[in-house]
């Protein structure tokens, strides 16, 4: 037997599921009142751009998804073998390039803002 | 103290026996409990007076010796501690434990668990050589409640009929076998964890278990194999990262 | 050999069924394809801010209407019930040792609970 | 029939047939260790002992201390020359237990720690909470299985042994899981195989302590030594006779009757000791035997609590306060909590005394060596002998280590002596023989009796008249019974005709175990006109050292109760004196 290399996933999965549990509720709280137009001064144009051309504010949001990605793309590897599709390798293949797609995308449009 | 209440109940016992039968089949047995027995004791009644080809692993009736780990309405127990007074209806199902081999009737086949068990060196691998004649190592109260619960494990492999990562892949060396490499890698005496990371960081060890956590639920000795093989992937984990990452921290 | 174990089959597509605790382990794996499905909106709105106010303001008009609304009230569920489900195993994967004994489960859990709820009103406060 | 091959079998693999094999294992890697057991190695009934293991490490504590302690405890019958070889060795097993991971309690400083146990005059009780035998089973479970030349045979049941040309040279067993006999040819065999409290029906022993080792010496022809000594344990749960370890007591329990009377007192362990201030060998902490007679007495004058279970007395831990018994007795909590629903924190727990040790077993000498060359034993199923008439709490488990290991030497010193093996076709006749008489089972098919029957009627008849307290008259009924049921045992009946885990013949050959024990304790009883730390003979009350200062011996014949054989006592510097458990001491 040797050593996995799972970890480099896991350690992303973990950090992931710590952070979406701490922050992704209050986040879609907020894109939920933006939907319902419950408060038109929020989730605006400006104050988001503000935020997000700040460096600062670069790194935790590219932080934020980067992990968000990942938990969820190796979660969803282990719950798609738990509903009993044996194809670990190729669904990890999707799954995290899903997953660094939308890491690439994020840091594109980060770069553009 | 009040008289022994005794209450009549159908036991429903999923029979197996190899030279007879293909496929294993129920039978029901009317035994008369009394409520301060355990399932344990109305197997016992149905060995002594109604069948005594009934086959069954137990011991010590003190849940300590791990013998007769088995499904009592699906779920994993010891017999020995499965209170008749906690099953209000006048049905009991008992099955043999899940996720084994059936050998006989309620009797499975241990092997696998005993051969991932030796695989993961679950002994002292001291950090110093110190003759017998030089006295014991010194470990404090806090150094020996650090990896204390772990020792409790009683291999009644519970753990491993309640674990549905096992069900699906038996090749996972599964909780009580982790923990205890665990419990010995938490030891202040101990300098094996390098050793034991081989087996136990591997595919088929930490990293199959997904974190169902019903294996700490079903731990008749309140053992925690669940978390313990997270505290395995963390440290594994800052380990990977240590290697791989920061190349010049390694020893 | 008289020996001939008889092995019982679990269903590899229909094994959580069987128990109460597999179904709550399995309601707390899917969150991840919400969570995926969310970051993936977070991601499209930042797309949309890179692209100005008005690509901004039309992601943001198009998350409005019923089923906008019916997605982020799932999508809620589906957080709240991941951020519970992994503040309640803490404990286990990092428990702490002060002294002789361990930190009790509860205290940790719910300092975990506390932190959660300043945080969640930091974000809300900046997003109001 | 397989043969398999070892230089050294061992049958049980318990904590003294596990220490053996690691002995072995560690003398020599190139030994073949066939480790035999009719259960896997970590269900052996180690794991059940509590307490604590004894051995003299503190600075207050002496090797003399602890001579004395067990001499007298044991009512000078032990045999003093292999006490001084125990109490030498004992610190050293403890120690190397300790480099094997075993969890001891410690003290802040990080030595370990002891505590008070019956019957010792300081504190001298290695103990890992209170499940100390478990975690000493699993020490050396798990240590065994770095050695490769321990080869495992779990699930075997050891049926007869092979002698030929005056030594034992194997032995044939049932592999449970096909049915299969096998014969093990070793140069040299141990056996580690337990008592058999199973012969009684309130015991604290496990299903498995079936005297079978025991048996399977006795049967080939080497005698049972002392073995009218049974141990009640002052302290069982009245329901079903889970033990509630010593260490209850060590740790300041107090017992009461019902008019909440220290009754102990009015048995010559008094005067009464302050409740949270336990005096050592006083009170409470007086040997267990002393402590089963009072109940028996209590019980007499109607002084008992009258419960579903029966008579019992009351062990209170209230004083100890939840921490302290959290800490220190948390599976005596958890048991009494789950198996009779009441809390010692809260409430005085009912108990009574129930058979729990036997001091007889396997006559060997000092060097765990059998009458028969090549056979040794350890453990409970063996009889050294250290514990004489009445063991002190906490021993045992140091026993099984010391002379777990000290059999594996005599082994090895016994392969040395390249004794030239008999014939292979001789050797296979004999084996051929066991396998005969366990066919004869399967194909009886008229037999009347029932199993589970002649056992009721034998635990009814121990019961009896084999208790704390026994009388001629009683013991020569219970010898009469006993030899009626070895006969009416020749025509049980097999329901189960099947091979794979046929549960229904291991309970037929364990069944005729308990038999062959119990008349050999029935027949040593009777013919032991004395009263002796666990034998108490109401027609007979006194101690008798000038006629009964020796060793029963018991020699098996087939179809008639033992012939009973006398042996002197090994009396090396304390002579028989008076056992004072009185705080009026010193």
């Amino acid at each position: 037997m040797a050593k996995s290399n799972k970890p480099i996933f896991w350690g992303l999965f973990a950090a992931g599921g710590t952070i979406t549990a701490f922050v992704t509720p209050a986040l879609v709280l907020i894109t939920l009142f933006a939907a319902m137009r419950f408060n038109m001064d929020m989730f605006t144009y400006d104050s988001i751009h503000a935020f997000a051309a700040w460096w600062l504010g670069k790194l935790i949001i590219f932080g934020v998804i980067l992990v968000s990605l990942w938990h969820a793309a190796h979660r969803l590897r282990v719950t798609v073998h738990d509903f009993g599709v044996r194809a670990d390798k190729q669904v990890a293949i999707v799954v995290y390039s899903l997953a660094g797609l939308g890491t690439l995308l994020t840091l594109i449009f980060l770069l553009r803002i | 103290m009040s008289e022994l209440q005794q209450r009549q109940i159908q036991l429903e016992v999923l029979r197996y026996n190899p030279e007879t039968d293909t496929a294993p089949r129920y039978q029901t047995y009317s035994v008369p409990c009394l409520e301060e027995w355990v399932v344990l004791d109305a197997l016992n009644y149905i060995k002594d007076h109604l069948d005594p080809t009934l086959s069954y692993r137990w011991s010590c009736h003190m849940a300590v010796c791990g013998s007769c780990g088995m499904m009592v309405n699906g779920e994993p127990k010891l017999a020995c501690k499965a209170f008749i007074h906690e099953y209000k209806e006048g049905q009991i199902k008992v099955e043999p434990m899940a996720n084994f081999p059936i050998e006989r009737d309620l009797v499975t086949s241990v092997e696998d668990f005993i051969t991932k068990l030796a695989s993961v060196k679950p002994y002292l691998i001291p950090k110093e050589d110190k003759p017998v004649s030089a006295g014991e190592f010194k470990q404090t109260p806090a150094e020996l409640k650090k990896f204390k619960q772990y020792t409790l494990c009683i291999n009644c492999m519970l753990c491993y009929a309640a674990c549905p990562q096992y069900a699906l892949v038996p090749e996972f060396l599964g909780p009580a076998a982790i923990s205890m490499a665990h419990r010995y890698n938490q030891d202040s005496r101990d300098g094996g964890r390098d050793q034991r990371q081989e087996v136990i960081a591997s595919d088929e060890g930490v990293w199959e278990c997904s974190f169902v956590g019903a294996c700490s639920e079903v731990c008749p000795k309140h053992v925690d194999p669940a978390g313990a093989l997270q505290q395995i992937k963390v440290a594994s984990t800052i380990d990977w990262y240590k290697e791989h990452l920061m190349p010049w921290m390694k020893k | 050999m008289n020996s001939k174990p008889y092995v019982r089959e679990v269903s590899k597509t229909t094994w959580f069924l069987s128990h109460p605790r597999y179904k709550r382990y399995m309601a707390r794996e899917v969150t991840c394809i919400f969570i995926f499905a969310y970051t993936f909106l977070l991601i499209a709105a930042l797309g949309a801010l890179a692209n100005g106010q008005e690509a901004f303001d039309a992601f943001v008009l198009g998350l409005g209407g019923p089923l906008g609304v019916l997605f982020n009230v799932v999508v809620l569920i589906a957080t709240v019930y991941h951020s519970l489900s992994w503040f309640v195993v803490t404990p286990q994967a990092m428990p702490i040792q002060m002294g002789e004994e361990f930190v009790a489960g509860h205290i940790i859990v719910n300092a975990h609970y506390g932190a959660w709820a300043v945080v969640s009103l930091i974000i809300l406060f900046w997003g109001m | 029939m397989e043969i398999i091959k070892a230089d050294v079998a061992i049958v049980g693999a318990g904590g003294a047939g596990l220490r053996a094999a690691i002995a072995l294992a560690e003398a020599d890697p190139k030994l073949r260790i066939a480790l035999i057991s009719k259960v896997y190695p970590m269900r052996s009934h180690t794991c059940a002992a509590e307490g604590g293991a004894a051995g003299v490490i503190k600075s207050d504590d002496s090797l003399d201390l602890h001579f004395s302690d067990t001499v007298g405890g044991g009512d000078w019958l032990s045999d003093q020359d292999a006490v001084e070889y125990f109490i030498n060795e004992a610190p050293k097993e403890l120690t190397q237990l300790e480099h094997w991971g075993c969890p001891w309690s410690r003290e802040a400083d990080g030595s370990v720690a002891v505590r008070p146990f019956g019957g010792m005059k300081i504190k001298r009780t290695w103990y890992a909470a209170d499940k100390s035998g478990f975690h000493i089973l699993h020490t050396l479970f798990q240590t065994s299985l770095k050695y490769p030349s321990i080869q495992r045979f779990d699930e075997y049941y050891a049926t007869d042994l092979l002698v030929e040309d005056g030594r034992c040279q194997g032995l044939t067993a049932l592999e449970i899981r096909s049915g299969e006999m096998k014969q093990f040819q070793a140069g040299a065999v141990i056996i580690a195989a337990g008592g058999g409290g199973k012969m009684f029906p309130f015991t604290t022993n496990g299903n498995i302590k079936t005297g079978d080792g025991m048996a399977l010496a006795y049967r080939a022809g080497t005698p049972l030594k002392d073995m009218e000594f049974v141990q009640y344990h002052p302290t069982g749960l009245p329901n079903n006779g889970i033990l509630l370890t010593e260490g209850c007591r060590g740790e300041g329990g107090v017992l009461f009757n019902k008019d909440g009377r220290r009754y102990l007192q009015d048995y010559g362990m008094g005067p009464e000791t302050p409740i949270g201030q336990p005096v050592l060998k006083t009170m409470e902490l007086g040997p267990r035997d002393r402590l089963s007679q009072a109940f028996w007495g209590e019980q007499k004058k109607g002084n008992t609590v009258k419960t579903p279970w029966g008579d019992c007395v009351l062990l209170d831990m209230r004083h100890l306060g939840e921490k302290k018994i959290d800490e220190r007795l948390p599976l005596v909590r958890d048991l009494c909590i789950s198996y009779l629903g009441m809390d010692p924190v809260k409430e005085p727990i009912p108990i009574r005394p129930v058979v729990h040790y036997m001091m007889g077993g396997i006559h060997t000498d000092v060097q765990a060596a059998t009458r028969l060359p090549g056979l040794f034993a350890a453990g409970e199923c063996a009889c050294v002998s250290i514990n004489g008439a009445n063991r002190l709490g906490s021993n045992s488990l140091t026993e099984l280590l010391v002379f777990g290991r000290r059999a594996a030497l005599s082994a090895i010193a016994h392969l040395q002596s390249n004794q030239v093996p008999s014939s292979d076709t001789a050797l296979a006749a004999k084996a051929k023989e066991s396998q005969n008489r366990i066919q004869a089972l399967f194909d009886k098919s008229n037999g009347t009796e029932s199993i589970s029957g002649l056992r009721q009627e034998m635990m009814d008849t121990m019961e009896e008249n084999v208790g704390i307290y026994r009388t001629g008259e009683g013991l020569a009924a219970a010898c009469e019974k006993i030899a009626e049921l070895r006969q009416r045992y020749a025509n049980i009946t097999l329901t189960d005709k099947t091979h794979v885990y046929n549960t229904d013949l291991m309970q037929a050959l364990e069944l005729g175990s308990m038999l062959d024990c119990a008349e050999a304790v029935t027949v040593g009883a009777r013919d032991r006109k004395e009263s002796r730390g666990a034998h108490q003979r109401l027609d007979f009350t006194a101690r008798d050292d000038e006629n009964l200062l020796k060793h029963s011996l018991a020699h098996y014949h087939p179809t008639e109760p033992p012939r009973i054989e006398y042996l002197d006592v090994v009396v090396t510097k304390s002579k028989p004196g008076v056992r004072d458990y009185s705080g009026a001491k010193k």
